[in-house]
């Protein structure tokens, strides 16, 4: 059963150094301020998971916190580059990044097999490509039907997924809805599950097109109002476009980089 | 480049978009020729009716005007895996003569460490899997490569056969629309042949943007220049409302 | 894009002799008057799929239109046997019945690779099981990845799914909610789709734990009031619960059977 | 029956049930000693608190009380497959000694031809994967053979160590209860014993009702009558409202 936690208890208690962990939320419901939370405590050597990672990611390997990187798309949606996540896979600035590297098809479908236990995931996907050259992650598979080859992507089962969502309810019952993105495999295929939340309420009111994970499959709810921003809670929040492209400028330079963590992530909580 | 790209999906139903030039084009072709036009974002949207350009594919406009909404993995598996989809919308950092895509690595030479594009995204299967593909991208020598550093997408493979091969499903790119002209396959060799030049622009100029030799059409028509409604159209998606009078 | 038409209509324009047929609903939005239109059409040799036959089927079986049932579990829920089904398979009467035989977690996936259109889907099934014995679209696949052996269980790709929903927009885009089974994936797994519908309406207002079917994945819609009967819609109706009782001794006897078939589906309409 | 179900479930966090007496058991459950216990149906309900009995599985109610609806291929993959249930609950037509279950065929004689069962529908994976199963069925030598006619689902197989070489994740049944009492297997031998009868019954009457040499505890206890609470909410449930005092 989900425990209400303060964000930074629930980080300290449920990641840990060298873990996996998947930060998701497609565009929307970024949990920006859990990312922010992992590097006030330092927790490091982490193998990030996330389909689009995104200035999240970006914010966390600038500052050293990954070791590894699992992805299908790294771009500041919109906008561009991901200068740090640049930085550290052409120069291993601040560290070397390994990189596990996808299509979103394959990432998605990796979190299917991780959410249904299984430990491969089928799809019609990568002929032709160069991706499988360079990832251990990706094979093929017969049919015994028909005879047809088609890739196999192994399993995501992360240590922990973090994310966030509009709201829950006393008992830690989590409900999100708008674009829901691959949030519900992401949690289903992870050992603990940790969500901030805009709202915590004592009903969770249905609402169209809402994904409910039941408590039971959830670790740790926080109470942390806008904890997606510069992402954004549909119906709470809205998407900060600006600070997006602001991003590009502050990311560019190590120093400009460093010096607005400080200012922004650090030193404040 | 983008009205020409608009123009492109003519007689489409439904459209996977990515995000910049295909979702400018997309929303374009829907306020103007296309009003039918069903447009489909990996983010997990089918029928989309945004009123202004959205920034990134997973602005709340798209799945507020949605006709529904569905997880990212139905998206690929159930929608776009399934060869439902009409036109696959593609950008590009490379491309070859055969429109194979590299938006993975550059090499930048043997003392240099490979420089870091996005990576796939949804590319490769939107490529394997909508009836056809159009890619929109800015023609230069660094975009149009004698050979890519990285195939992360196929467009016609090595050439006739090879999707068939590869067991791809839809007929891959049919046309590669830049701020130059327009670049379409050849039936017989499956090389990209410039077909069309926008007004004011030469077949030289194309041809020098060009990291392969490239083949010119016998002969190489001109664009139709963007018309008042289209650009009228265009100005009101960028500034967010309905085109004015 | 979805055509509206007469219930009649399109049963003569999209099913014909020898088609496989999958009419869904997990015991809620079960399409038994668009059965009953194929009955009074005479439309014949069948091969029925659905994950639980019910009632819908007992009546196309014992009506003669089947020659084949693809399912995982053939029994009246909560009142018994199916007893034209079993008529069928053990006697014969009143056509031999073939069967390709599965459990319920099979089938769910069997529609699940047919909407993905992939030949196969892999799941973690059928192990001791005698099932795969008698089935030829059950095997197993081994992962690339860890060397287990896991089941492996062919697409089913209907010529037609037929399905009852609440309610459709005036352009055919379908719209249901509630217990929505493995409707969608059904659906998107034929080649064509007729829905039956409650009530067809100018805008189809968003509502929680629904799934909509855009128009351009539907061939035809026919408005047919409580035309899930016995079955229900959500919202619309409640499942007759009576009838499922009452339907036990009509189908015991070929003859009450039939003579029952004749009186409410064959001489009505 | 239904009462010593119910008590089965004790510790259960959640259940994955099948209709009729799985159904009813739960709910008791629910009603009484367990009132967190999360009911999960295969119709896709996830955490339903029905007031009254359901017929079927598809009942409105279960969806309209649910923490959450899902579509049934995501019940098998997402949630039973992945092993996070607690409890199976599973009725059976015939049993063998190691609670393999035939609900397939039953094999009627040379001369005739077989009899039909309804079929697996969700047994196979719910004895797979559920942390254990609960069985419930009448005991007859009908029910209780020596050889199955058909394995459609696996109990504990050929006996201990098969359910491990087979990959099946969790520890099988647990407890057969029937009218006259109830099974457990043996932990060495993983075969069926007699280890409690109700009140009034004999243990030769269980094993007279058992189609194999039925293998009885060294001390086979009682097991407590229904108490009045239990009784009154299975009364209530029957009817369809909350118990009365």
């Amino acid at each position: 059963m989900a425990e209400i936690r303060s964000l930074r208890d629930a980080v300290a208690g449920l990641i840990h150094d060298g873990d996996t962990v998947a930060m998701e939320g497609f565009t929307h419901l970024i949990p920006f301020a859990a990312a922010h939370e992992i590097i006030r405590q330092g927790i490091t050597d982490l193998t990030l998971v996330r389909m689009t990672p995104d200035v999240i990611y970006d914010q966390l390997i600038g500052m050293g916190a990954a070791r590894r990187l699992v992805f299908s798309w790294g771009g500041n949606p919109g906008v561009g580059s991901l200068h740090r996540f640049r930085d550290a896979v052409e120069n291993g600035w601040p560290r070397p990044l390994e990189l596990d590297e996808h299509s979103h098809a394959g990432m998605a479908n990796r979190y299917v097999a991780g959410a249904s236990r299984l430990p491969f995931a089928v799809l019609r996907g990568y002929r032709g490509s160069d991706l499988p050259k360079r990832s251990s992650t990706i094979s093929t598979v017969t049919c015994p039907f028909t005879g047809e080859e088609l890739a196999a992507v192994a399993a995501v089962n992360p240590d922990v997924t973090v994310m966030h969502a509009q709201r829950a309810d006393r008992a830690g019952n989590v409900q999100l809805w708008g674009l829901v993105g691959v949030q519900k495999e992401a949690a289903l295929a992870a050992d603990r599950v940790l969500v901030t939340v805009e709202e915590i309420v004592d009903e969770l009111a249905p609402m169209p097109d809402a994904v409910v994970l039941p408590s039971w499959t959830v670790s740790a709810v926080a109470h942390v109002p806008n904890g997606a921003h510069p992402s954004y809670a549909a119906g709470y929040t809205v998407r900060d476009n600006e600070f997006y492209q602001a991003w590009d400028p502050i990311s560019r330079d190590r120093e400009t980089f460093l010096a607005w963590m400080r200012e922004h992530v650090l030193e404040a909580s | 480049m983008t009205v020409n790209a608009a123009r492109a999906l003519h007689g489409s139903r439904t459209c996977f978009v990515g995000i910049g030039l295909p979702s400018a084009a997309a929303n374009l072709a829907r306020r103007t020729s296309q009003p039918d036009l069903v447009l489909i974002y990996e983010s997990g949207t089918l029928g989309s009716k945004p009123t202004r350009l959205p920034l990134s594919i997973g602005d709340g406009e798209l799945a507020d005007t949605a006709d529904a909404v569905v997880s990212v993995p139905e998206i690929f598996n159930y929608w776009l895996q399934a060869g439902r989809i009409d036109v696959g919308f593609l950008g590009a950092a490379q491309v070859d003569r055969y429109a194979n895509i590299n938006t993975t690595v550059i090499d930048r030479g043997p003392d240099r460490p490979e420089g870091r594009l996005p990576g796939a995204g949804g590319a490769p299967e939107i490529a394997a899997s909508c009836r056809k593909v159009l890619m929109v991208l800015r023609h230069s020598r660094r975009n149009f490569v004698e050979r890519l550093d990285f195939v992360t997408t196929v467009g016609h493979g090595s050439g006739p056969g090879d999707r068939a091969r590869l067991g791809l499903l839809g007929q891959g790119p049919v046309a590669v629309i830049t701020d130059l002209g327009v670049l379409r396959p050849d039936p017989e060799t499956a090389e990209l042949v410039l077909t069309e030049i926008h007004p004011g622009v030469t077949v030289e100029q194309v041809t020098e943007a060009t990291g392969w030799k490239l083949r010119v059409a016998d002969s190489v028509g001109v664009t139709e220049p963007p018309t008042q409604a289209e650009l009228a159209a265009l100005r009101a998606l960028k500034s967010g409302g309905e085109p004015r009078a």
